[in-house]
């Protein structure tokens, strides 16, 4: 499920502001280059093929320990949830009347779980862990989904293996627009 | 206030009009110039306010939403203009703000807010909308006014730098398809681009209606993507990666994906698709007397220009076409306006919308049969309200 | 800042944003929502205010100016519109108000809020300008920012009701030439307005950007007519007159009447006619490094759209046409914009715009030719802003 | 000096606006019929006819002692201002480097002086006084600038005969566009 994404038609609508738009192709030169080092400083985002994961490794049993000290309090003792977002579970019902959208049951790739824990969790002191914390936070996580076996440690390089259950669970691109409205007039649905 | 038409206001009042002329504030000074030298509203308006959410755990992620009931117009102002933070509004000093661009591009660039403020500028009226918006009525009528239903809406004038103008500064490498876009917030918020929406219409933006971003804004600086859904909109915008690939960040697959009946969910479903609301009468107020008044409502559309609203006063069996405010822009708020004269009866009043596409803003049964009841956002039916014999508005599915 | 273009701020915040990504805001949470319901500016720009002149006796007859240097596009947000009263600003209950119209009619009405927001409304976005704006000019640069040349100037999106409507309500009498507008402050402000320009464009106005007027704009109720000179545009409305001769009020006759070097005064001179000035870079900024940056200007008319604005960088001599902020509406701001490339020397900045009748703002020297120097009103002269070999810009004549 | 009123010629501009009028033609019985007896508490206003004049006199004498007491603080001892408007003086000024403009060397209509103090002064108490003192107070002012003489009294008969200096001194239709700029692009001034 790659989704790929159609841009809106704005055609039509770029006629209004057609008058209105800088010239193209003119270097400026405002601004500084950004060096190596300094784009590393901000690269920190984490892609499904596991480019740009760091260094560190992390085992469920670190994670075990670190998400009852960082993270129990607010998403439960075992990922329940309460008063923040449930964790763990959910597995089965997306097409249920009542489905539970967890990193177990919903997410498609581990990745996204290192990278969203690394940017803002724990909510308390976001930013704070380590990277082979954030590893161990991981695979806890995914332990405590059954995703990955109690001896797990998870790195660079064995976090884009791990394979998600819902990976195959998103569609694309945009079908829309589905749903369609005849617009009448008078004396409509009788 | 919330409830006030007409008929709220008792006699008394009306009495004492009747000596207006010898009204005493027109035999006092009033205030001196300055009484603020930045001005806020009369305290008679003051319960035209944000109000917030009752379904988030936490007020630093979560959100308010704009009082549509009181507004006229397109324009938000930005004091009211709605919130959605996930990390609660950061307190940047834009003089140590810096953007960074990097990825798949020729010159890396990092850019100050003074750099940014010498690039090429544009100005453009347009609507920001979250997904989320109207999420509470799938399955029935829940929220009592406009602004619990709709108010994660709201309009201004921005203005920044095209997106396009950057793209030609850093110089993008063949086979560039997305753009990262991520905040400095403590959620360091960040979502997946098109690149053909980045070269579209895609803005970096530092002001809103004349002014600098306020805070809960994204100030100093924020992503506009005209009629994306308003999560992609980045505010606090510290860094752009250009990339072959999406990078599948939590936003965009944990929360804003569209669960489908069968347990599949839409990724990348990011235009905000044409819909309209009437906001006044609308829920929640009492109309008093019987007799003309003007139904005014807002529509809009992800994708272009609303090209005709059509309102019903009979809960969907005859429509009437209504007039526009001009001119009606791309992507932008447009008002409607219908004279009804109220005979004193029961009402159910609705409005519905045609964009420049020809898409027709459908009923919550034609969208819940494509979509059922799970998918959360992109809620853009035809909303009713109800009036009652005694003038009592209330949201009603009809 | 006021001051502040680029180069202000000292190489220690730059060094800090070389560590951006860890900066402090990015690692703790922000402010929950609702910090405060009705949203405020950040406290970084608290330099962004209204300012006072200093010609004036009293506070409470007194003006303010919009601080045009750090403002974008063509709204101007609401508490930064500038003011002007003559009595203060009057602390109106919109229950207690009441509009009587009455005078050569057929039926005299009075009406309550209530019933003035049940009429067919419009939104229409348009400038208002105090005719004595740049008045501190004719002799010589006085002011020292834009602020203080041209802040009686600001631009909102008006909604309200068209005064055709409400002459249609009570039926014009045959003979009707002119209606006085009164306003309920302290001073009863009052004004002549030929019927022609009521029957036009005049609109009687509830909301402005989107809200209720601000008290300092006329709440709950004002006139506007758009492109007349600000000072006709009574605030607090409370009565409406029709009649066939003008009335002669102090204001028209006493103040807005422009005096020739004849001795004769010009009576009646309404339309504020085409203008423009240079708002990036203006007096008292200080631009830092040579290199592209974008000169950013506004321009109107009274008369209608503004068909072209050329800038010049060295005094005049010669001229390119700017870039105009779509759409281009009548008698509305229209944003100017054009890059320019400073070698470091020193130059000077003018713009000069053209109305879609042809009529092109004029220099100082041309309108001082007709008008000689004592008439106060009206100075729509080209504005030159000097650029010195160090970057500092300053208020000249050229 | 009757200065004919040209509204602006928006014709071009209306276009903009063509779709979106409301309907001409229709009565919406919106709000309350006013009264002749609620029109007469609003009707304030006095044209130069003296239409609107209310019962009342006011003469010379009664002014300056009202003026002694409830102006002179503000506008001086002789009108001659400090720190509010002068009211006195001014007259051949008008064609002069530096014009005075006052009560007496620039205003068209003595009914506008009434009008005005009737609605606006004494600017700590507006609206206080009665006609008597309104007239009283003009009679005074017209008396200092040598419009009227001392022992006049002024009521709704007399006030509108009284000419002013400067009755001629306004002229209209309003003449603009006055000022010319050809609009030169290149080499322009030399
Ligand atoms: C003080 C409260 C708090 C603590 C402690 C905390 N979290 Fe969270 N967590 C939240 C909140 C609130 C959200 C939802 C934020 C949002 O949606 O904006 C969240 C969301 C998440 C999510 C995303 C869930 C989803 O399905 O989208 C994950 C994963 C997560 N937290 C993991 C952790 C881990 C691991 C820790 C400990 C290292 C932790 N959290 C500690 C409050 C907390
Ligand atoms: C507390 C100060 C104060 C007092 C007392 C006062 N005035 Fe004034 N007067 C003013 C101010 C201020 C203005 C100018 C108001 C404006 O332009 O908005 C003014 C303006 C005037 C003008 C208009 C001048 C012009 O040329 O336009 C007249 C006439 C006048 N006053 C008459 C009177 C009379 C008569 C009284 C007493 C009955 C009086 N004033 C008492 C402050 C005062
Ligand atoms: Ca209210
Ligand atoms: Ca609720
Ligand atoms: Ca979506
Ligand atoms: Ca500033
Ligand atoms: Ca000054
Ligand atoms: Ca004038
Ligand atoms: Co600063
Ligand atoms: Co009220």
């Amino acid at each position: 499920g790659q989704g790929g994404a159609q841009p809106s038609s704005s055609g039509a609508s770029q006629a209004v502001y057609a008058g209105d738009r800088p010239a193209a192709g003119i270097q400026y030169g405002i601004g500084a280059a950004a060096s190596p080092a300094q784009v590393a400083a901000w690269n920190i985002d984490v892609q499904p093929d596991g480019s740009n994961l760091p260094a560190g490794s992390g085992s469920v049993a670190q994670g075990r320990a670190l998400y009852a000290q960082a993270c129990a309090s607010c998403h439960g003792q075992q990922g329940e949830g309460k008063p923040m977002d449930r964790l763990v579970g959910g597995k089965g019902t997306l097409n249920s009347a009542a489905p539970v959208k967890t990193v177990g049951s919903y997410w498609p790739y581990a990745t996204s779980v290192y990278d969203y824990i690394h940017r803002a969790m724990p909510f308390n002191a976001p930013g704070t862990l380590s990277p082979s914390d954030v590893y161990a936070a991981t695979a806890y996580l995914l332990y405590m989904n059954g995703i990955v076996p109690e001896n797990a440690v998870l790195d660079a390089r064995t976090l884009p293996q791990v394979r998600m259950p819902n990976q195959d669970g998103f569609i694309g691109p945009d079908p829309r627009p589905d749903a369609r409205n005849a617009a009448c007039m008078k004396d409509c649905g009788r | 206030g919330v409830l006030a038409l007409d008929g709220l206001h008792g006699a008394a009042a009306a009495d004492r009009a009747a000596s207006a002329g010898a009204a005493a504030w027109t035999h006092e000074q009033g205030k001196p110039i300055l009484s603020p030298p930045y001005g806020l509203p009369s305290p008679h308006e003051a319960d035209v306010v944000r109000r917030p959410t009752d379904l988030t755990p936490t007020p630093l992620s979560s959100w308010s939403f704009t009082p549509l009931q009181d507004l006229d117009g397109i324009i938000t102002p930005n004091g009211l203009f709605f919130e959605r933070h996930h990390a609660g509004v950061p307190a940047i000093s834009p003089d140590a703000h810096r953007l960074v661009i990097h990825g798949m591009v020729d010159r890396p660039l990092m850019l100050s807010m003074d750099d940014i403020l010498r690039l090429p500028s544009v100005s453009r009226i347009h609507f920001l909308e979250c997904s989320g918006n109207t999420l509470t009525e799938w399955k029935g009528p829940k929220e009592k006014t406009v602004q619990g239903t709709h108010g994660l809406l709201s309009c201004a004038e921005w203005t920044g730098v095209p997106l396009s103008v950057l793209a030609e500064q850093v110089g993008l490498r063949p086979g560039v398809k997305w753009m990262l876009a991520e905040g400095a917030d403590a959620a360091v918020m960040d979502r997946s681009i098109p690149i053909a929406k980045v070269l579209d219409d895609a803005l970096l933006v530092y002001s809103q209606n004349g002014e600098r971003l306020r805070p809960e804004q994204g100030y100093p600086l924020r992503l506009l993507l005209p009629g994306y859904e308003g999560n992609m909109n980045i505010k606090w915008l510290r860094r752009l990666k250009f990339s072959d690939q999406p990078f599948y960040t939590r936003e965009e697959t944990s929360k804003y994906s569209d669960l489908m009946p069968d347990g599949k969910a839409r990724l990348f479903t990011f235009d905000m698709e044409a819909k309209s609301v009437i906001t006044s009468p609308s829920g929640g107020m009492r109309i008093g007397a019987p007799g003309f008044r003007e139904i005014r409502g807002l529509a809009w559309s992800g994708r272009g220009r609303i090209s005709r609203v059509d309102v019903s006063v009979d809960g969907g069996r005859n429509w009437q076409q209504a007039r526009l405010q001009s001119p009606v822009l791309p992507k932008c708020l447009t008002r409607f306006r219908m004279m009804w004269n109220w005979q004193g009866g029961p009402a159910i009043l609705q409005s519905r919308c045609i964009d420049e596409t020809g898409y027709v803003q459908p009923t919550l049964a034609e969208l819940v049969a494509v979509r059922g009841l799970n998918s959360v956002y992109h809620l853009n039916a035809i909303q009713s309200w109800g009036v009652a014999q005694n003038g009592e508005v209330t949201n009603v599915h009809a």
